[in-house]
C-alpha cells in the first residue's frame, strides 16, 4: 500500500498566527514534528511509499525529512492546487498510485493510533468512503484492495482530531507528553517512563524535574529550577535561575527570564499564550520576559564606562597595525565599510585576524552607541527567522557573545546564548568574554 | 492618567486610571506621578480597565510604587486587569504581591472593610 | 585553503547559462574535495540557481546593452563553504525589494526570493560605481 | 531548450527539453500552441534540466493569458529540482500539477467541455 498526505494551506492558517517561526508540518507535538505522526501511521498500515502534498513551501519540511531512508521509506514530495477534490489529487499522481491500493490522509489532523497495535489490514478492507473523518480531513483508501486479510487480529482503533487552533494544539500535546512512551513512537531517550531528555542538556543540580517531562536539545535548565509536571521544553530554550515551569510548551528557541512562573501556557519566543483563552501576549523585549528587574541608570553608566574604557584599550593596542594595514587593504580595494570584512590575501587574513575590521567601530563604544561585546551587530543577518533586534537586553555590539563562545554567529541558537549572556553578563565579565572573542578570532582555522 | 479621590468611611481612597500601554518609555511618568498621589494617601486603586499592555518595566514600576506605599503602611490595589495584563502578573508572580479585584469599586470598598491592611510579602 | 575563480562576461543575456553551468561545476567540484557525497543536486542546484538569477538581473538592469560592460562573477572556495560573488556597473538598487503577490499573476520579481531562499547568506553593497551582491552557502 | 508539440485529441502536449532561463525563456512564446491563448495545453516538463526565475516566468504568463481566454495550462512530471522553484515561490497555488501525462491530458479533456 502506498499512503498519500494531502494538507491544504487554509487548515493550519492559525499556526502561522501563533507560531509565525514555525513550518505548520514541522510544529512539535511533545517533542516530535506533526508530520512525523502521519508518516508513523502510514508505516504502520504498511506503507513503503509515502508523498506529501501541499499547496504552500515544502522546501523546510524536505530539509527535515530528507528521502524518508531514516524510516526505511520512501519519501516523495508533490504540490496540489487549493480546490483539488479527491479524485483530482489520485490524477495527479496517477503515477505514484500506479493503479494499486492508496490511503489518502487529508486535512491538518493528529491521528492517534497505538504503535503496539496492527494496522496491516487497512490494505485489505474493501470500502470506497472514508474510514475515519472529522471536520476538515479524512483517511480514506482508494484502489483494489491487497489480498491476505488476517482473521485473526482485528484492526487496532484509531481516530482523527482536528489540530484547529492553539487550544486543540495544547491538548494533544499534553495528551501525548501523558501516553506518548507507550503509543506513539516518540524521539529522545529516556531511562525511566514519562521523561525524555534531548542530548547537550545542563541541567543545576539545584533544579527539579517533575515527571512527565520532555525536554529538547540544548537546553540549560538554571539552578533553583521547578521542571514539570506537565512540561514541554523545546530544543534551544533556557531556563533561567528560580523559574518554574508546569502543564506548559515552551516552544524551541525560547529564554525564559529569571524568576517566572508559567503555568497552563505556551511560551515561543517572547511570546505567551493562555491556551483555554488563547489570549496571546507578545512582549516588546526579544527575551521572554526579563523577570520583574528595574534597570538601574548607575549600573548602565558603569557598564558604559567599562565598555570604553576597554575599547579605548583596544584602539590604543590597534592603532599601529591599523595604520600599516588600513592603507594597504583600501588601494587593494579589498578593504569594506561593512565591519565583517572579507579576509581576502595575507594583510587580509592578518587584518581579520586581529580584528582590525571592526577597528571603526571601536570609536561608537566611545561615544556610547556600541557595547563591546553583546549582540552580534552583524547588518546582513542569514536564518529564516529574524529576532527583533530592539530592547533593553539586545545590546548591539563591536563583539557577540557568540564569538566569544565560539558558536556559529548566525542562527537562532546564537541569539539564545546572546541572550543569555546579556541577562547575565557584569562589566568584568564583559572584559573576559571581550578577550575570548578576540583569541577566538585570532586563532580560528588560518 | 485620571485621578480622583474617593472618601468611604472616614478613609480617603486614590483612584487612579491607568490607559493604554504602560512600557519602558513612559513607566518613569507614572513613577513620579505616584509619588505626588502618595503625597495625598497612602491607599491607591490602579483601575486597569483601560491599561492594554504591560511590559517588565511597566511591572517594575507598579511593584516599585507598592514598595513605597507599604513602607508608608498604605496600599495598591488593582482593578479590571484584562487578561493579557493578568498575564504578567501571573507569571511574574507579581500577582501574589498585589490584592487584585474585578472593578474600581470593590478595591475602594475592600479598604473601607479593613482599613488598616496588614500586608505581608 | 582557499582557492578563488574569477570569471569576467560580458553583459550579454546569451552567456547567463555560462555563468549558471559555471556555478553549478564549481559547486560540485568543492562538493567532491570535501567528500564522496557528489550526489549532492542541491548545493549545486543552489548555485546554478542564484548565479543565474544574479546574471539576468545584472544584464536586465544594464545601462548600457553593450558587450564592453562587463559582470563580473569571483567564485570563493573555502572548506564547506562556497562563495559567490556579482559585480557590475548598473545605477544602484535594493535588494529588499517586496514579494511578488501571487494572486495577480506576476511574472517578474521572483529572483531575489529565489536567491535568498536557497542561499545561506545574501548581502549587497554599492562601492566605486559597482553593484556588489555576495551570497555563501555552507555545504 | 528544444520545444516539441504533439496533438492528442482538442489538447495540444508541449514537451520542453533542457534549460529555460532568461536567454531560452522568450522561445517559449514563439511555440504556436502556447501562443495560440484559446487552446489548453499539457506542458511536460520531464526533460527539464534546470528552469529559473525568467522561465517561471514564462509559464505564468502563459498561465494567465490562457486562463483569461478560458483555456487550461497544466503541467506535468516536473523534476524535483524544477519543483523546488516553484515551491519556493508559491506559484504551485496558481497550477496544477500532474505526474503523469497522460492524466493531465485525459484531465484536460474532461474539464474542457465543462
Amino acid at each position: 500500500m502506498k499512503t498519500l498526505i494531502a494538507i491544504k494551506e487554509q487548515y493550519h492558517t492559525w499556526v502561522h498566527e501563533a507560531f509565525p517561526a514555525m513550518h505548520p508540518l514541522l510544529l512539535p507535538l511533545c517533542n516530535k514534528p506533526f508530520i512525523e505522526y502521519l508518516i508513523d501511521f502510514a508505516i504502520l498500515a504498511g506503507s513503503r511509499e509515502v508523498r506529501l502534498l501541499s499547496d504552500g513551501q515544502l522546501t523546510e519540511v524536505e530539509e527535515h525529512c530528507g528521502t524518508g531512508s531514516r524510516w526505511g521509506i520512501e519519501l516523495s514530495y508533490a504540490n496540489l492546487h487549493p480546490a483539488d477534490d479527491q479524485q483530482q489529487l489520485l490524477d495527479k499522481n496517477r503515477k505514484f498510485c500506479g493503479g494499486g491500493r492508496t490511503m489518502i490522509l487529508t486535512g491538518y489532523n493528529f491521528i492517534s493510533y497505538n504503535k503496539q497495535k496492527s494496522y496491516l489490514d487497512l490494505a485489505t478492507i474493501a470500502t470506497d468512503t472514508p474510514i475515519a473523518s472529522c471536520p476538515g480531513g479524512t483517511i480514506t483508501l482508494k484502489g483494489p484492495p491487497e489480498s491476505g486479510a488476517s482473521e485473526k487480529s482485528p484492526l487496532a482503533p484509531f481516530s482523527i482530531t482536528p489540530l484547529d487552533s492553539v487550544q486543540s494544539y495544547f491538548r494533544i500535546s499534553m495528551e501525548t507528553l501523558q501516553t506518548g512512551s507507550s503509543r506513539y513512537v516518540l524521539p529522545g531517550y529516556g531511562s525511566e517512563p514519562d521523561c525524555s531528555i534531548g542530548k547537550n542538556v545542563i541541567i543545576s543540580k539545584t533544579a527539579q524535574i517533575r515527571k512527565p517531562v520532555s525536554i529538547g536539545d540544548n537546553v540549560q535548565i538554571l539552578p533553583k529550577t521547578i521542571i514539570g509536571p506537565s512540561a514541554i521544553i523545546g530544543s534551544n530554550v533556557v531556563i533561567d535561575n528560580g523559574c518554574s515551569v508546569s502543564g506548559s510548551i515552551i516552544i524551541d528557541n525560547t529564554y525564559i527570564g529569571e524568576n517566572l512562573e508559567i503555568d497552563m501556557r505556551i511560551a515561543a519566543g517572547n511570546t505567551l499564550i493562555d491556551p483555554t483563552s488563547g489570549v496571546s501576549l507578545t512582549m516588546e523585549d526579544p527575551h521572554l520576559l526579563v523577570g520583574i528587574k528595574t534597570w538601574a541608570t548607575t549600573a548602565i553608566l558603569k557598564r558604559k564606562t567599562i565598555h570604553a574604557l576597554a575599547a579605548t584599550i583596544l584602539l590604543v593596542l590597534q592603532f599601529i597595525p591599523f595604520i600599516l594595514l588600513f592603507p594597504l587593504l583600501k588601494l587593494q580595494g579589498k578593504w569594506k565599510d561593512d565591519p565583517y570584512m572579507q579576509e581576502t590575501g595575507l594583510a587580509g587574513a592578518l587584518a581579520v585576524a586581529i580584528s582590525l575590521d571592526r577597528f571603526p567601530l571601536l570609536l561608537k563604544v566611545i561615544t556610547g552607541k556600541l557595547d563591546i561585546i553583546g549582540s552580534s551587530s552583524r547588518s546582513t543577518c542569514a536564518g529564516k527567522h529574524s529576532y527583533p533586534d530592539s530592547g533593553p537586553l539586545s545590546r548591539l555590539a563591536v563583539f557577540s557573545y557568540a564569538e566569544a563562545e565560539d558558536w556559529p554567529v548566525n542562527g537562532s541558537d546564537a541569539a539564545i546564548v546572546e541572550r543569555f549572556h546579556a541577562v547575565h553578563s557584569t562589566p568584568i565579565k564583559d572584559i573576559g568574554m571581550t578577550i575570548k572573542a578576540l583569541i577566538n578570532r585570532l586563532t580560528k582555522g588560518r | 492618567m485620571a485621578f480622583r479621590l474617593d472618601t468611604l468611611n472616614g478613609i480617603t481612597v486614590g483612584i487612579a486610571e491607568l490607559n493604554g500601554r504602560l512600557v519602558a518609555e513612559n513607566s518613569t511618568i507614572l513613577q513620579k506621578t505616584c509619588s505626588d498621589w502618595q503625597q495625598k494617601t497612602p491607599f491607591l486603586v490602579f483601575d486597569c480597565s483601560n491599561l492594554d499592555f504591560i511590559d517588565s518595566s511597566g511591572l517594575g514600576t507598579i511593584v516599585g510604587c507598592l514598595r513605597k506605599a507599604l513602607e508608608k503602611n498604605g496600599d495598591i490595589k488593582l482593578a479590571g486587569l484584562n487578561a493579557k495584563v493578568a498575564m504578567v502578573f501571573e507569571l511574574t508572580k507579581a500577582k501574589k504581591l498585589f490584592s487584585i479585584f474585578s472593578n474600581a469599586g470593590e478595591a475602594a470598598a475592600s479598604f473601607a472593610a479593613s482599613p488598616v491592611s496588614s500586608k505581608t510579602q | 585553503m582557499k582557492s578563488v575563480i574569477t570569471l569576467a562576461l560580458p553583459c550579454d543575456i546569451r552567456f547567463t547559462r555560462l555563468a549558471s553551468q559555471m556555478a553549478a561545476n564549481t559547486a560540485s567540484l568543492l562538493a567532491s574535495t570535501c567528500n564522496a557525497d557528489t550526489g549532492n543536486w542541491e548545493f549545486s542546484h543552489a548555485f546554478e540557481l542564484a548565479i543565474s538569477e544574479a546574471f539576468s538581473n545584472a544584464v536586465f538592469y544594464s545601462t548600457e546593452k553593450t558587450a564592453s560592460q562587463k559582470v563580473t562573477i569571483t567564485f570563493t572556495l573555502e572548506q564547506h563553504r562556497l562563495m559567490a560573488t556579482i559585480r557590475d556597473t548598473n545605477e544602484p538598487f535594493s535588494i529588499e525589494t517586496p514579494e511578488p503577490s501571487i494572486e495577480n499573476y506576476p511574472e517578474r520579481g521572483y529572483g531575489l526570493m529565489l536567491i535568498r531562499t536557497v542561499m545561506d547568506t545574501v548581502s549587497y553593497i554599492r562601492e566605486n560605481g559597482e553593484n556588489i551582491i555576495t551570497m555563501s552557502k555552507q555545504l | 531548450m528544444t520545444i516539441t508539440e504533439t496533438s492528442d485529441g482538442s489538447i495540444t502536449i508541449v514537451a520542453l527539453c533542457g534549460t529555460i532561463d532568461s536567454s531560452t525563456a522568450p522561445e517559449l512564446h514563439k511555440s504556436p500552441a502556447i501562443a495560440d491563448t484559446l487552446r489548453s495545453v499539457v506542458i511536460d516538463l520531464e526533460k527539464v534540466d534546470f528552469l529559473d526565475s525568467s522561465g517561471l516566468g514564462a509559464l505564468v504568463g502563459t498561465l494567465r493569458l490562457k486562463q483569461e481566454a478560458k483555456a487550461a495550462v497544466l503541467l506535468s512530471c516536473m523534476n524535483p529540482r524544477v519543483r523546488k522553484v516553484f515551491d519556493i515561490t508559491g506559484t504551485v497555488k496558481l497550477f496544477h500539477i500532474f505526474d503523469d501525462t497522460s492524466a493531465a491530458v485525459e484531465y484536460a479533456a474532461t474539464h474542457n467541455e465543462g
